[in-house]
């Protein structure tokens, strides 16, 4: 048994924290959190750069065939960082591709997406709060109309991997019939908006099973990222116990401060072992596929939201501050709670998995 | 156990009832009244109240009140009949809830004068500067300094979670004025003009966007030697003077009220797979945990109120308002989020079409993040903690602060 | 407005509260507690000549004539001191009777009730966690057969206020047709029997309203129990974090356990309001009174069990023993929690109420 | 990352499965064994295992153990299969988990020929003697004396949460024997025989009515003066020896997740109004949520057992695998409670014909109660997250106890 990361996964994260660290530090992130779009081209080209732009596209169309754990590793990684931008849409449009695209519709997309040539989105959900492939109800065909919401990036991805009625995907190209209304969403280094097709051109991806496994996808991601989150938040915890004084010392020394810091510390930690397992689910047990993504998106990125709040209040009145960095990773963790339902829905779908 | 108020009291709620028909008919003006007239008429209002005696009960005449003898049941009154007809309540300010009883207890009689008639008419806006950068709940860390220049203080320094900053005509704040006497000892509490050059504000943006807090920057601000209240390093104990009136020190269950039962609304509203999320059987369970804490808050403040009417010991549950509050704000505000749904994910304060659809959830986005702010505001919970446990329980006190604060 | 209790009701906990200190101190309880009976004939005795029988029995018949808050005060106060036997049975009883009895059955059995002379019970509980009117099924009529679980002081009562089938309410007196098997409870202070009636002889008491109504009571004097527990256990832990020494200092100087303390102490204070509420609903707000009363039963009772763990951990080992008197008031609380059903029937009872 | 364990030691659980089907063949002996001849059947079984390398094999041949190179994996195999096929394992008991690996790191030869085959055989049965009334963490607060008069030490004091003390033949406690050096540095670690009349044990009953734990009065109590280990003053070094073999210090999540299997099946079991618990929506919500903690637990656990076998760092997680054990519990056993309903009320330990039902219930109420001790078994909460804070995340020592200890 070896349940642990390889020397090349430990390589890839340490990679990315580096180029992360180098190209785009906390003031980095403030400055596009702070700006208009949620983007930096720059650091994006360079993650492409980097091969991130096509972990899981097959080598023989310009990727680097890995598993979803690795792109899994690199999102936490990413999220630690607070990367900005589409990685978790585009990762998982590519995703969608590589696992049901047709032969012309791989050789049509991948490499362009492996090299970062061209973007891509998902756009899974609909009116109140329909996030699940049962519940589409977009209509499938060659021309398609509807609107979805919430979609990552949607002002800049070309390609859009777009959720039809019966749990079906099909490949909607930016253009003909296709307008998008960004908003500004809570986590600011990641915008959204609704997609509207009227008559827009699509053509079908996958079969029928390809839906729900990119669901899951998504939800091993989002909880990859939500576990990043919550680990960035907790150290911010920890150093500013270790930096901020009050009555003469460190309150680090505070005792009860101290339990909360343990407290939040055990509330995380253990969730690596269970966002491992779900992504290596996804990869090798598909038995388990489908429950453990549940359960790691529910139980993840609930603890990165309660983690947002203490680290908040481990901060005292800095950390309600628009200048202070926690509520960047706060936010983070409302969207990766928020995308794809909420973490009860995830609770209820993980209990029927069970088969209980 | 009575929720009504006996024989005696019905007689002074009719008057109240018949001066509020009359002053102040119909919720107020008629449409299309200018934001000025409103203003105007409301202090017209304010004044024949408390004329009447119905404001500003525990300011003496001479400085601008109604001065009245403390009567917690006539309080109770007033303030359910004006928030009934939605009539202006004393003016909110923290200047006269915290600078008003400092200085009829502790100021200098010039002092008096000057300041609270102006500052009860709503003339005078006042700021605190209490908190500065790194020294949240230990004054003992004061840093900003208060030297004594021929007639003037010259105060430099900064402040921080400072409110109304900007609109303030003058701060009450402590300086360390005594460098060499240590901790508590050595400080003061001036009266500083905020139009001067020597004084920046700058507003705090909060993390859910708000900017209801300040930092102040004092270089080389000045204030006459004599706008200080108390004697030189007495500044700790006068900080401490509070209010000490019928509404003074007793637990308010309203704003815990109100939330829960807008949270209800929300459940009412927010659909789950096609029906009111009030509908699943998990979110009713929720709210009536929640309402278990709110309505035991409510009534707990009720008898508070009741006993401190009747000079009664209020008994250890009164160092605990503030948390309960807090904690009840908390799970309100997680719960909210699990509602929102998907709304919780666009910035309370975006615009758009797609925002428009947000109608009252906005709010609630903005209070879930808001839930925060309050558990800090009032002093971080950790702090309360120690307060309930030291004061109200008689445990012992933190290592810490005993021996920062030399006690 | 005074929401607050009167000279009267104060004097009636004094006395109860000097009372119990005199005549059954911790001392006593825990002889009890580790007794066969649960039950002190001597300090019964006491309570009956106190007047306490009859709290709410009309002067008429004996009684005091006083309301449901005064009998709820009187509960809290025999809670705080661990008071054994069968008071909250003997008074509810007594209350259905004053509240529903024809004359003739007030005359027959109020006077006898309030002096404590004959000794009366309560049989709600079927099989299977039926403990609401509306659930109850066992048959009405002159002669009643069936089970009733979970009777308090059923082998000492010599009168049962029994649920039948449509919410009604019956009296049958101990004998003929009844019988009783008693059984250690996990409070040992207030044991509890299964009584079976085999045609046993009954009378019809009240009308159909009765019975919600006494179940109204119920919740409202458990909710005092509870909360009189869980003040008892509050003060244990903070006594303890004011005698016992660990690294030179009475560990109440440790903050974590000062903030735990404080926590505990925020958690149960102010549920007194929502008791008193709930009993003077019963007596005077007819719209609030179901509702609040499966309110109080549902928060306070919760509230005390966790109490009772967080008093256990704040003693550390020597919580955990039998010889420790925590472990008394622990299991209070589990039979305040448990009895006439578990705080989320209660939560789901006081949604309905509230027209949700 | 891989379940599997490579084709390197499949033949190892090959060989491994072909020796328990000889040995341990179908779960053990027939129908009607005796309790005597299984406990016969089952120490000649552990022989046989031991001297094929699966037991004991971080033990020397010489002092009766199977001396293996340390191998995780290996480790795992054999738990896996002795488990499936629930064969005896090494002898759970404290002296081999706690004195062994001291006597065989710290002891003189003689101690360890003449203690350590005996207690691996099982026929030396140990107790701990570290805790005291008044001296649960505070190891520096001990006052159990140990005076050497001739040449045996006289131990006098008390001692408290032992377990297994009426069967012990022998304690390893720690006593005070240098008084006039303090804290930590004047204990030793002595070896006393159980069976004198220096003293006396008594069982201490617990709230749920189990009797795990013991007091043990010592009254001239006598020990050898060579029945030490390590020299005079070193006992609390010596005390902090552990067991560095292949199966220590990683994290086993056997527990929680066999105690979540249960309660699932507490659920699916309970009805409520008439239908399967486990169908309510609240109670799914809440197993959903515990089962994150617990599979998190799980696979967190494994992750540190494959770290720990490539001599990888187990970070932090590494300090808090008892505090994680103990929340689960906690949550676990307040759903059971709830799930249990009436069958909360009745004694555990009760008989009769209305107890007869709670068949299954009555271990799920005990365990509702335990999970209580459990929580203080490991050393209390609070101390298990001094050392999180401490050790995991690097935060500073507590005031207290630092003074305490004097370091």
């Amino acid at each position: 048994m070896n349940f642990d990361t390889s020397e090349e996964q430990e390589l890839l994260q340490e990679t990315i924290a580096q180029f992360v660290a180098n190209e785009c530090p906390a003031t980095r992130v403030r400055e596009i959190f702070d700006g208009d779009t949620g983007h930096d081209p720059a650091f994006w080209k360079g993650l492409m750069e980097l091969g991130l732009g096509g972990l899981v596209v097959p080598e023989r169309f310009g990727g680097a065939g890995l598993e979803v754990i690795d792109l899994a590793l690199a999102t936490e990684t990413l999220a630690y960082g607070g990367a900005p931008g589409p990685f978790f849409a585009h990762s998982l449009a590519a995703l969608a591709i590589a696992l049901g695209g047709s032969d012309a519709q791989c050789e049509r997309w991948l490499p362009r997406l492996a090299s970062g040539e061209a973007l891509a989105s998902v756009a899974f959900a609909e009116a109140d709060g329909c996030w699940q492939p049962e519940e589409w109800q977009l209509a499938p065909g060659l021309k398609v109309s509807g609107a979805k919401h919430f979609v990552p990036s949607a002002e800049l991805a070309d390609l859009f991997v777009v959720g039809t009625a019966g749990g079906g995907l099909a490949l909607v190209a930016a253009g003909e019939g296709v307008s998008v209304e960004a908003y500004e969403g809570v986590d600011r280094v990641r915008r959204m908006g609704t997609l509207r097709l009227d008559a827009a051109p699509a053509e079908v991806l996958g079969d029928a099973a390809l839906a729900a496994r990119v669901r899951d996808a998504a939800c091993v991601l989002l909880a990859a990222d939500a576990f990043g989150t919550a680990q960035r938040l907790l150290d911010m915890a920890v150093d500013y116990a270790k930096q901020r004084e009050q009555f003469g010392v460190t309150i680090g020394h505070f005792q009860a401060l101290k339990h909360q810091l343990a407290d939040m510390a055990v509330e995380i930690e253990p969730a690596r072992g269970l966002y491992w397992y779900a992504a290596h689910a996804f990869d090798h047990v598909p038995e388990d596929s489908a429950r453990y993504a549940a359960l790691a998106k529910a139980h993840i990125s609930e603890r990165a939201m309660q983690l947002g709040r203490d680290a908040v209040e481990a901060h005292g009145g800095i950390g309600f501050t628009w200048e202070c960095d926690v509520q960047i990773w706060f936010k983070r963790a409302m969207l990766d709670r928020a995308w794809l339902g909420t973490p009860d829905v995830h609770r209820a779908r993980a209990a029927d998995l069970a088969g209980w | 156990m009575d929720f009504s108020y006996g024989p005696e009291y019905d007689d002074f709620r009719g008057e109240l009832k018949g001066f509020l028909a009359e002053h102040w008919p119909a919720g107020g003006g008629g449409e299309g009244e200018s934001w000025e007239d409103m203003v105007e008429r409301a202090a017209r209002f304010r004044a024949q109240a408390v004329e009447q005696g119905y404001l500003l009960r525990w300011v003496p005449r001479q400085y601008g009140g109604s001065e009245q003898e403390p009567d917690a049941v006539k309080a109770a009154i007033i303030r359910e009949e004006f928030h009934r007809t939605r009539a202006p309540d004393e003016p909110r300010g923290i200047g006269l809830m915290m600078l008003v009883p400092t200085l009829l207890e502790r100021g200098e009689e010039w002092q008096k004068e000057k300041f609270v008639p102006a500052t009860v008419a709503g003339d005078y806006k006042w700021c605190q500067g209490y908190s500065e950068p790194g020294s949240g709940s230990d004054l003992a860390s004061l840093r900003t300094r208060g030297e004594l220049v021929g007639d003037e203080w010259v105060i430099n320094g900064q402040k921080i979670w400072t409110t109304n900053a900007i609109d303030a005509d003058y701060m009450f704040c402590l300086c360390r004025t005594e460098p060499d006497v240590p901790k508590h000892a050595g400080i003061s509490y001036l009266l500083v003009p905020m139009k001067q050059p020597g004084v920046e504000v700058r507003p705090l943006k909060q993390m859910n966007g708000g900017q209801e807090f300040n930092e102040i920057f004092l270089t080389d601000a000045r204030t006459p030697a004599d706008w200080i209240v108390g004697k030189r390093g007495e500044g700790w104990l006068v900080s401490r003077t509070t209010l000490k009136h019928e509404r003074a020190g007793i637990g308010n269950a309203l704003g815990p009220v109100n939330a829960f039962q807008g949270v209800v609304q929300l459940a009412k509203k927010t659909l789950r797979a096609g029906r009111p999320a009030i509908e699943d059987p998990e979110v009713r369970q929720r709210l009536a945990a929640i309402e278990g804490y709110v309505r035991s808050h409510e009534y707990s403040s009720h008898r508070q109120t009741s006993r401190a009417f009747r000079g009664k010991d209020l008994g250890r549950v009164s160092t605990m308002s503030k948390l309960i509050s807090t904690n009840i704000g908390s799970e309100i505000a997680k719960l909210s989020l699990d509602l929102l749904g998907d709304e919780g994910m666009i910035d309370p304060l975006a615009q758009g079409e797609s925002a428009e659809s947000l109608g009252a959830s906005r709010s609630w986005l903005t209070q879930y993040m808001f839930s925060l702010g309050i558990a800090i505001a009032g002093g971080t919970a950790n702090i309360q903690r120690n307060v309930i446990g030291e004061r109200g329980l008689g445990l012992p006190r933190d290592y810490y602060a005993q021996r920062s604060s030399g006690k």
